[in-house]
């Protein structure tokens, strides 16, 4: 299941819910009945400075606020009893001007906040996706016969390697790597079901063999596709098919094709 | 059948998906207008009082179970009942969805009070996004609506918001002749999309911006949002 | 309606839900016997060929997609990603295309290598196919490339490979005599295609056909990992 929001709103929001200096001096006006043009020939400014010089400092950051809009409406108070200076430019905004247009911005927003408060929907419910995000397919592209043609030409070539050998000499480099460990434990352990770590080992192997399969059951482990338990201290481990964890498909594809890397 | 087909897409999804989308999907053995047939016989037929519902937002369709059902699905499924948004974070959002694209110092010069806060939550409840940055100085972000906002409030295009088309005229009109410093209109502006990452977590992204925004914008603010933190989440 | 409800918990739940979970979530306004038959209900209107069916295990119910819009589901809705195939799956490929039929221990005796996966993912790609079966002890199966490999390699048929006889000629020198206990030459094989299943995903029906063949051969493989130590490829 998914709620409307990864993030459920079940937070305390609270916590920074006090209203904005401009939106308890609208408050001021409502309740005055006053029109925000009306403002300074009212009684609004000495409220708000009242109500500013008696709030409780909290957090200086939002006290300061308030006190800007008290000193912005203190002198805008004066300025509108002065008389008005003759030239103003056509296109500037007297500062009360913009003061007000601004007030009655906000205000509208507050109203639209009451309307869609109303239509606000709580405890929308949708469903997960079928495919993770981490879920693909691949596609394969690129088809080059110049790099099929390369890939088979190399194996001929070790084939031919091998034929001119005469006696078979121990290979002394690592067999396999942890990788392809790792799926090849993997297709034993589906096709099985149960493996004993133990079979896992021919007889002429070596100690990096047992590390790189200890380190490939590592993995399969914490993939979950098996369960390992040991049968007693220093006894075999018994690693079982755990079907319903099993999602490695697509991570093997990966590893396997991230081997194109080093061929060019 | 091609509304069995849509049904179990939409179904599979569990993400909103646009007629488009499925259209490009089907396009090889279906025609738009079938799809489009399909998508109204669907919505149709998830309506009313069923569990189920189709939404529609932005030309994407989704299915929900039906808000007048909530409460007693999240009494038996969840641990707590989602509680209404705050009164300041429905005011910025409702500030937001007016005049988006909108600016975190725009947001800040019209609310008179630093919003980081305010804009954290938002982007983290997914109602808001990074959509661009602004062309001008410090190319500061430009926030919008999310479809998770729309979905939130059951509308299917901002322009079903209440009162939209005499609120945006009056905003063009009257309310931005204040703002000296927007020079253009917001619905006209020019966005830079480039370099905001898209692909990525975006409110995350954002967040992480807005750390860089604050640096940079420090020498223009006064003096006492000056350095002015991140406030923590609890 | 107690239907509606029921269809919005279980769309919301997303896994199962039993009947008794919902009795218990629902006890005070419904009793047993009207819950279970808007269960009944519903299982009936989610049934047929729609794309959201209502499914019961272990007396639990659940929404699921319609499995028979599987593939056309995750075509659409499935990310994917571009990879080039790796130098394994490349070598493979040439075996089979030159040497086909091949079975798979004869793959794995040139490979020197477990070749389970490597065959599985070609088959997936559809790039080659089980075409019959070896008329041998154990009948295993014989890959040879599809019509895929041919059209996404661009060739209109395999004696279009560059220096196909060239590379044929070294083959039967080379890799016969490599190859002691090949009997007959590949060209020349009889193929057994009656018990393939021909008309089923090939492709499944092999893989499922490796796990059998592998228990079959297990009695005869010392180890699971036999033929392991020829030589790498690399």
């Amino acid at each position: 299941m998914s709620f409307g929001n990864e993030e459920s709103f079940d937070v305390n929001c609270d916590v920074f819910d006090d209203p904005v200096p401009i939106e308890v001096l609208l408050e001021m006006c409502r309740k005055g009945k006053v029109d925000i043009r009306d403002i300074f020939v009212s009684d609004i400014t000495d409220q708000y400075i009242k109500y500013v010089s008696e709030l409780e400092v909290k957090d200086y950051d939002n006290i300061s606020s308030f006190i800007l809009l008290a000193s912005t409406l203190l002198e805008l108070k004066s300025n509108s009893l002065l008389p008005k200076p003759v030239e103003v430019d056509e296109n500037e905004l007297s500062d009360q001007e913009r003061f007000f247009l601004k007030m009655e911005e906000y205000k509208l927003y507050m109203e639209q906040t009451d309307k869609l408060r109303n239509r606000e929907i709580l405890n929308r419910f949708y469903r997960e996706p079928v495919f993770a995000e981490d879920e693909y397919r691949i596609i394969i592209k690129n088809f080059d016969i110049d790099k099929l043609i390369t890939a088979f030409s190399s194996l001929l070539e070790k084939a031919e390697f091998e034929e001119k050998q005469e006696e078979p000499k121990k290979i002394a480099k690592e067999r396999f790597t942890v990788a392809e460990r790792i799926i090849e434990l993997i297709e034993a352990i589906r096709a099985f079901k149960v493996v004993n770590f133990f079979s896992l080992f021919e007889k002429d192997y070596t100690k990096l063999e047992i590390i790189n399969t200890f380190l490939a059951l590592l993995e399969i482990l914490k993939q979950q596709v098996a369960a390992a338990e040991q049968n007693g201290f220093c006894g075999d481990i018994t690693i079982r098919y755990t079907p319903l964890t099993d999602n490695f498909d697509t991570k093997a594809e990966e590893d396997l094709l991230v081997d194109a890397n080093g061929y060019h | 059948m091609l509304t069995d087909i849509i049904e179990a897409l939409l179904f599979a999804s569990g993400k909103g998906m646009s007629s488009s989308e499925m259209y490009e999907g089907l396009k090889h053995s279906y025609t738009k207008l079938e799809i489009e047939k399909a998508m109204r016989e669907l919505k149709e037929s998830y309506s009313g009082g069923r569990g189920i519902i189709l939404i529609e937002f932005n030309d994407s369709y989704q299915f929900q179970t039906n808000p007048d059902y909530g409460g007693i699905i999240s009494d038996m499924l969840m641990k707590t009942k989602e509680r209404e948004l705050s009164k300041t974070l429905l005011q910025v959002l409702a500030i937001i969805a007016y005049k988006s694209p909108i600016t975190k110092q725009e947001i800040e010069e019209l609310r008179g009070t630093n919003s980081d806060y305010v804009i954290q939550m938002l982007l983290k409840f997914n109602l808001i996004e990074a959509i661009g940055r602004k062309e001008t100085l410090g190319h500061p972000i430009l926030y919008a609506t999310s479809e998770e906002f729309l979905k939130k409030f059951g509308l299917t295009s901002l322009s079903e918001l209440p009162d939209y088309e005499e609120l945006l005229y009056k905003i063009k009109n009257n309310f931005d002749k204040y703002f000296q410093k927007s020079d253009e209109l917001y619905r006209n502006r020019v966005i830079d999309t480039e370099d905001t990452n898209q692909d990525n977590d975006r409110a995350e992204a954002a967040a992480a911006d807005i750390d860089c925004e604050e640096t940079q914008e420090d020498d223009d603010m006064p003096d006492f949002l000056l350095g002015e933190d991140v406030i923590e989440v609890d």
